[in-house]
């Protein structure tokens, strides 16, 4: 019987040896952070270095970093399939991936984060919809089903599985109809994106997060859903950089990542402009009402000064915002790459700044700021999803079709 | 929901704590760990990691010696009504499974530890840190689990508690007024642990929306103020001070606030 | 069919999927989260009807009245009794934590008998008869050496049945040596005796006060009976006017109406100040002074010596320029003070430093209570009374055998009532002294401690553990493996006082006599018994004499026999209120030899013969250490959330301290902002403070409320034994300072000492 | 989540919030069934032909 190749055709992927070295020192981390989430799970969040004024910490940063992250997914999937940017069908199935993992570490962290994992379920069973946070659950997790629905065909092209007839059959109806998934995952992430940001938006007793806004939403809800559109395609370009230089071997052509950019560009400067206008509104509105002046937040601890405010709005804002809606910045490769890292770290900062710092100023008046450093143990489960996604990463490629463009840019003789 | 606090049916249990009369003696504390099974650990002084449904906070008004005063401040679950009162604390509508609820006909802000399931999206939300995360297992050493009081359940590792205001003596007062065919609960029949306990009556505890009770008359007091009144969280918890440093240590001020507004918000009265 | 991998992977999946759409994994899903509200190790308490018993608590002199919650046979919670005129309702936190006493982690479950090396912590559980036949045993050899004055016995209070008992068992035996802890009433006692000629515990009508000048008395930290103090502050906080004198922001300074920060130690040369603004504005009550006091003016003896009374006293050394040069209190407020003081309608001065565990300096005591003669509030409502104690049912005569009477003769231990302090009752603070310096063997042969706790509270707890260790027979008492429990040789437990009978005299420091009833409100938790018990045992076991002595079956007998008309309304309220004979039938009429209040106490044992160290008057007390070597002062205090008595602070207690005063398990020292920034040190940085005694580690507290120059530490930490919920927290206050004997009283008066800050 | 666990109530709230859940749920759910379906039909359709 002939045997077909699990590797894809036409395409050149590293030797065995080489694979399974680079696959167990991913291993490694992921075990390191697979023993941390073992001693959290069965000694109990005593083993983080969170407390009472801190109950959101490192691990909810996470979380609303890689969501943000992985927002690549919807937004190229919404490009792609609903606007109809043909073009960024080469890049779609990686940022499905990408997004795949994202959300699945997400779901993972939070179910380390919960107190109480084994009934982690009653968000949804006894859900109260008022919360942001059962919104989130919810949006989440049908989103995490899309994104598997919309990895599944890709998976399903692997060679040998291919040869499955009902599986090649499956492949080729989901592609079909994939439209109808983008839709609903765009739909989902619009309200879980959102929702991530009225986690902090809507908390009154909280001056430095809290923001008024529309109906039961606050402005972080938009300004979330917003920033994760700029940035989570940032993102896909970063981590679709990085496969390059790593695999040595050009992926997706240079006007695909362009698009991408370009539109992720006007998003972030579209963005960062509201988010100024936010800004502006809470320093000399909002938190003047409640007793709060805007320096009040930026002062009077070791760590949260007014240079955080200018890293996220300035340098990871407006500065990536200017490179990549101008030609010559997305055209400069090494202009192009600090744009979407700055945007990548911008997000970051930004979903940093509305968990922790939040939790760190004080309201209470006799109370002193709140500091807080993370222990090993959160440290390692967040490094863990990293290390998972790595694995991810690199299985898909070595088996999986993932660029459609790969054979035509690296053409094997 | 309810808007009309004249309705007698409609009851506000509250708290008025004179700050002038409290000082520090550290019962109310200790009374409520006894009544409410609260655990203690061997090392309790990281204040961030230690079971207090009530904690004293020292303040003090900064000045060097000998002008320096100091006033104690014990501090429990505000049992916020929210923004226009209309049972919205910070806390109760972030809870995703409906673990903490506000109680309508009594104001009482609740916490069910077996619905819970510890994603502390509530500590988030309360400015006052009056919520506490089970962090560690409780453990009672030697045959303290006799102390343990039937009424309140003993709270597992990873879930959220804080004060309930005794809701398990309102729920003895009420059947016992209703075996004796009563619609009233009269004031002395539902008092919690801390305030039975205070030594110096610091402590005034009843419905804030009866005419009858202390409470009614003490929360319109000239030194009345609340914590955080300008976050329009609602509290139930008044404080008493007739000193002008004290009431403005309750709330934050702008530098160009000379002064505190005014002591009370006096949106419903 | 031939299973190749294929279809058993498809199989497999299959059943996963399949198993998913069964009810099974829901119901599992449902099943574990019902386990996890219902984790095992996570105790259930048990249901059961619900009872209340009166009792009174017994863990400090307060004697309060207490209702304990039962379900079935577990008590669950210590409430207040509204009905008892002490606490009203109310109790302070180391009456809301009784139950952690009762069934907490530091119990001493059954007699045990020491095996390893003293204080190393081997035990051997041994039966009460062994136990009793040990003692006996030991007491037996003694008496047969002749020596049964080399056994003494340190009792919590010499108040009440059980020190009676004690004492009398001690008579029957032949040791004069019945010791108890010191305390501030022993100055309050020794001051009045010496000034009015009486005897007796010292009342403050508080209640019916309207003005209270308190110096450094830590009114609302323990001192007296707390719950009294705290109920008074919280009543009438609008009528009376409370002016705390303090070198430190206590909590008492903190709520007082006025707080005068005085330089540390110079309480007593204020007290004077004022007398001088009183007497020369004419603001004294004449009538009492004219018709009812002795040494006011100058006087002729009857040798025809002339003299000086007190008004020259202070008119001469105590103006308030000198005053106010001396105790940094600005003279206008001396003045103002003076003035305030003595047209208040009701009066009282109070000195003693803290909850009152120090007896301090007779001269300041008289010096402060001349206040209350010049106000002439002396046995009224309202003022500083002697009380009388209720009387119990008298018992018959002891007949003591030749051996008995030869040790009663001897010379007290601790030098109390000798030659050198002839009007000291106790002075435990000696003893460690006596036996360190007695040449030969330890003067004490056999040492019994009940209801104390003396290798914690003694000043210097270097040399009294050496002293301890010096003598060959040590037995405790003691219901918790305290620290001297641990260092004894035999442990014969008592029960605690919510398992046991007893009576608790009048509270501390109150005018209104009362009569509390302990009793046991749960069956004995452990294999302890009644310390009273023990002692009818031994008394049994000795035979002759001492078992004659006492002709009660057992302590409750006894116990019955002695409140005889009391009991039924004990047994049924948990308190009787003691009418006295009259109110006040003291009122104005005093016991001296001039039948006057006297400032020149006529009976004082030595006389002194320079009138100004005879009448009222301020000197200072010597503070141990060079200012060149250790430029500050230390002082203690004391804190409602921290016991610092024989009782150690139990985890309920210990967990609502702020973590500025412990943290982790390092105690804090308050320093002032401005010292602090002499040496450079920031809040909560570490660092070790030295004084002569000993070194400890400890982290700053940068407080305003702290004079400048002067650091303050806590009393009530740094204790060896206990559980680990309180062992190894903090540091031992007696650590670092040693006692100083009051050359007057033999009182220890040891406030503070000199010390230095070292940063780590 | 279901309207017979205690918490319903049949309030705007609840049927926006629900509404749109089991709306999306629905969608998801229909499209994987007809994927799953036509894809069966396919191969046995694919396989009849291959027999002839």
């Amino acid at each position: 019987m002939e045997t077909t190749p699990l590797i894809p055709q036409g395409v050149k992927r590293c030797s065995k040896l080489q694979f399974s070295l680079w696959m167990a020192a991913a291993g490694a981390v992921l075990l390191w952070g697979v023993y941390a989430m073992y001693l959290v799970w069965f000694k109990g969040l005593n083993q983080t270095n969170m407390n009472d004024a801190y109950g959101f910490a490192l691990w909810i940063w996470a979380d609303l970093a890689v969501i943000a992250l992985g927002g690549g997914a919807f937004f190229t999937g919404f490009l792609t399939y609903i606007i109809g940017k043909d073009k960024l069908k080469n890049i779609i199935n990686y940022a499905v991936i990408i997004g795949f993992i994202c959300y699945s570490s997400a779901l993972l962290i939070l179910a380390i984060d919960i107190g109480q994992p084994l009934r982690g379920w009653f968000i949804f069973w006894h859900a109260n919809v008022h919360s942001m946070l059962t919104e989130v659950a919810f949006c989440l997790s049908c989103y995490f089903a899309v994104l598997t629905i919309e990895f599944l065909p890709i998976i399903f092209e692997n060679p040998k599985l291919d040869r499955v007839p009902f599986l090649h059959h499956l492949s080729h109806n989901m592609h079909r109809i994939m439209a109808v998934f983008a839709a609903t995952g765009v739909f989902l992430s619009f309200f879980h994106q959102g929702s991530l940001g009225g986690v902090s938006g809507v908390l009154f007793g909280r001056p430095f997060a809290f923001r008024e806004g529309i109906n039961v939403w606050p402005w972080t809800f938009f300004l979330f859903t917003w920033s994760a559109a700029a940035c989570g395609p940032c993102f896909t370009i970063l981590v679709t950089w990085i496969t390059e230089k790593l695999t040595r071997k050009k992926l997706v052509k240079d006007d695909v990542i362009q698009l991408l950019a370009k539109i992720s560009g006007w998003m972030l400067a579209t963005y960062i402009i509201a988010k100024i206008a936010d800004t502006l509104y809470w320093a000399m509105v909002t938190a003047p009402s409640m007793g709060f002046s805007f320096m009040d937040f930026y002062s009077g601890n070791p760590v949260y000064g007014i240079w955080i405010l200018i890293l996220e709005i300035v340098i990871c804002g407006i500065v990536p915002a200017v490179i990549l809606i101008t030609r010559k910045g997305r055209e400069a490769k090494s202009l192009l790459m600090l744009g979407v890292v700055l945007a990548v770290v911008g997000v970051c900062v930004n979903r940093w700044v509305m968990i922790l710092q939040m939790l760190a100023v004080p309201v209470v008046p006799f109370e002193e700021w709140f500091m807080y450093a993370p222990s090993w143990q959160e440290v390692a489960t967040t490094i863990l999803p990293v290390a998972y996604g790595i694995l991810v990463i690199s299985l898909a490629h070595r088996y999986l079709p993932v660029f459609p463009q790969e054979r035509e840019l690296n053409p094997t003789n | 929901m309810k808007e009309e606090h004249g309705d007698k049916h409609t009851k506000r249990y509250g708290m008025v704590i004179d700050l002038d009369k409290c000082t520090g003696c550290g019962a109310c504390m200790v009374a409520c760990y006894a009544e409410n099974n609260v655990p203690f650990k061997k090392d309790e002084t990281d204040k961030l990691d230690s079971l207090n449904w009530i904690r004293i906070f020292q303040l003090t008004n900064g000045k060097p010696y000998p002008d320096t005063e100091i006033c104690y401040l014990p501090m429990p679950c505000q049992h916020c009504d929210g923004i226009g009162k209309h049972g919205h604390p910070p806390c109760v509508s972030v809870c995703p499974a409906i673990a903490t609820d506000y109680d309508d006909s009594t104001g009482v802000v609740s916490q069910i530890p077996t619905r819970c399931f510890g994603c502390r999206y509530c500590m988030a939300a309360c400015p006052y840190h009056a919520r506490k995360f089970n962090w560690w297992d409780p453990v009672w050493p030697a045959d303290t689990k006799k102390y343990l009081n039937p009424n309140v359940s003993t709270r597992m590792r990873g879930v959220v508690e804080k004060c309930t205001l005794c809701f398990h003596r309102y729920q003895q007062a009420r059947d016992k007024a209703y075996l004796e065919g009563r619609e009233e609960i009269y004031e002395s029949e539902y008092q919690p642990a801390c305030a039975q306990a205070c030594p110096t009556n610091a402590i005034t505890f009843g419905d804030l929306n009866n005419p009858d009770h202390a409470v009614f008359k003490l929360k319109n007091s000239p030194r009345a103020f609340r914590l955080l009144e300008r976050l329009h969280t609602n509290p139930k918890v008044y404080y008493l001070s007739s000193k002008t440093w004290v009431r403005r240590a309750g709330d934050n001020y702008l530098e160009n606030e000379s002064r505190p507004k005014s002591n009370r918000q006096k949106i419903h009265s | 069919m031939k299973i190749d991998r294929r279809s058993f992977i498809s199989l497999g999946v299959g059943v996963v999927a399949g198993t998913t759409l069964t009810p099974v994994p829901w119901k599992l899903m449902d099943d574990i989260s019902i386990w996890t509200q219902n984790w095992p190790w996570t105790p259930v308490p048990k249901e059961g009807a619900d009872t209340y018993k009166t009792s009174v608590c017994t863990l400090c002199p307060g004697g309060c009245g207490i209702q304990v919650r039962k379900i079935m046979d577990r008590a669950v919670k210590i409430d207040g009794l509204p009905e008892h005129p002490i606490n009203r309702g109310t109790l302070c936190p180391l009456g809301l934590s009784g139950l952690q006493f009762l069934y907490g982690p530091s119990r001493v479950k059954a007699p045990m008998k020491r095996v390893g090396k003293r204080g190393e912590g081997k035990w051997q559980e041994i039966s009460w008869d062994e136990a009793v036949s040990a003692v006996t045993k030991k007491l037996k050899e003694l008496r047969e050496k002749e020596k049964p004055h080399s056994v003494a016995w340190v009792a919590g209070t010499d108040k009440g049945t059980v020190p009676r008992l004690i004492g009398r068992f001690l008579t029957a035996y032949g040791s004069p040596n019945f010791i108890r802890p010191p305390s501030v009433h022993d100055a309050y006692e020794l001051a009045v005796y010496l000034m009015q000629g009486q005897e007796g515990a010292v009342g403050f009508d508080i209640e019916n006060a309207d003005h209270v000048l308190s110096f450094g008395t830590g009114l609302l930290q323990g001192w007296g009976a707390p719950v009294r103090m705290l109920n008074i502050y919280g009543e009438q906080h609008d009528s009376r006017k409370i002016v705390q004198i303090e070198t430190r922001l206590s909590d008492t300074a903190a709520k007082a109406d006025q707080w005068v920060p005085i330089n540390p130690g110079t309480e007593g040369a204020l007290a004077l100040g004022i007398a001088h603004v009183m007497i020369k504005e004419s603001l004294y009550d004449q009538s009492f002074i004219n018709q009812s006091v002795f040494g006011f003016e100058d006087w002729t003896d009857d040798h025809g010596t002339r003299h000086i009374g007190f008004k020259t006293l202070v008119r001469e050394d105590y103006s308030p320029e000198t005053v106010a040069e001396k105790t940094g209190v600005p003279k206008a407020t001396i003045e103002k003070l003076a003035r305030r003081f003595a047209r208040a309608d009701k009066p009282i001065a109070i000195s003693g430093r803290g909850e009152g565990l120090l007896p301090g300096s007779l001269s300041e005591c008289m010096a402060v209570h001349s206040l209350n003669a010049l106000v002439g509030n002396i046995n009224k409502p309202g003022g500083v009374s002697v009380t009388s104690e209720p009387e119990y049912a008298k018992w018959p005569e002891v007949n003591i055998d030749m051996t008995a009477s030869r040790g009663m003769q001897q010379p007290r231990v601790d030098g109390a009532g000798g030659s050198k302090y002839p009007n000291a009752r106790y002075l435990l603070h000696r003893l460690p002294e006596v036996i360190n310096s007695a040449k030969g063997e330890s003067p004490v042969q056999a040492l019994f401690v009940s209801d104390a706790n003396p290798l914690y509270t003694l000043p210097n707890t270097k040399a009294t553990k050496a002293a301890f260790d010096r003598i060959p027979f040590l037995v405790s008492f003691s219901s918790f493996m305290d620290e001297t429990a641990s260092h004894s040789d035999y442990i014969l437990p008592n029960h605690v006082f919510l398992e046991r009978y007893e009576d608790v005299p009048t509270p501390s420091a109150s005018v209104q006599p009362i009569i509390g009833l302990a009793k046991p409100v749960v069956r004995p938790v452990y294999n302890t018994r009644h310390v009273g018990d023990v002692v009818l045992q031994v008394a049994k076991s000795l035979g002759s004499f001492v078992e004659k002595a006492f002709p009660w079956k057992d302590y409750q007998g006894y116990l019955k026999s002695a409140l005889k008309d009391y009991w039924d309304q004990l047994e049924e309220k948990g308190f009787v209120k003691v009418k006295n004979a009259k109110d006040f039938p003291w009122a104005n009429r005093f016991n001296t030899a001039t039948g006057k209040f006297e400032f020149y106490p006529s009976a004082r044992n030595q006389p002194s013969k320079n009138d100004k160290k005879a009448l009222p008057n301020f000197s200072p007390v010597p503070i141990e250490g060079k200012p060149e070597q250790y430029p500050l002062v230390l002082m203690p205090y004391d804190a409602m959330r921290l016991t610092s008595g024989d009782v150690g602070n139990p985890p309920f207690m210990t967990k609502t301290i702020d973590d500025t005063v412990l943290k982790g398990q390092t105690v804090f020292v308050e320093i002032n902002p401005a010292t602090a920034r002499k040496i450079g040190a920031s809040e909560g940085e570490r660092a070790t403070v030295a004084t002569p005694r000993g070194r400890a580690k400890v982290r700053l507290h940068l407080f305003e409320g702290i004079a400048p120059g002067v650091i303050a530490m806590p009393k009530g930490f740094g204790h060896t034994a206990y559980s680990k919920y309180l062992a190894g927290k903090g540091v031992n206050f007696n650590d670092l300072i040693g006692p100083i004997s009051d050359p007057l009283s033999g009182l220890n008066t040891a406030w503070g000492i000199r010390a230095k800050i070292d940063r780590a | 989540m279901f309207p017979f666990s205690f918490e319903w109530a049949w309030d705007i709230p609840h049927l926006v919030f629900h509404g749109a859940l089991w709306y999306v749920l629905s969608i998801v759910g229909l499209g994987l069934t007809y994927c799953i379906i036509k894809s069966a039909v396919d191969t046995f359709r694919e396989e009849d032909n291959g027999h002839h």
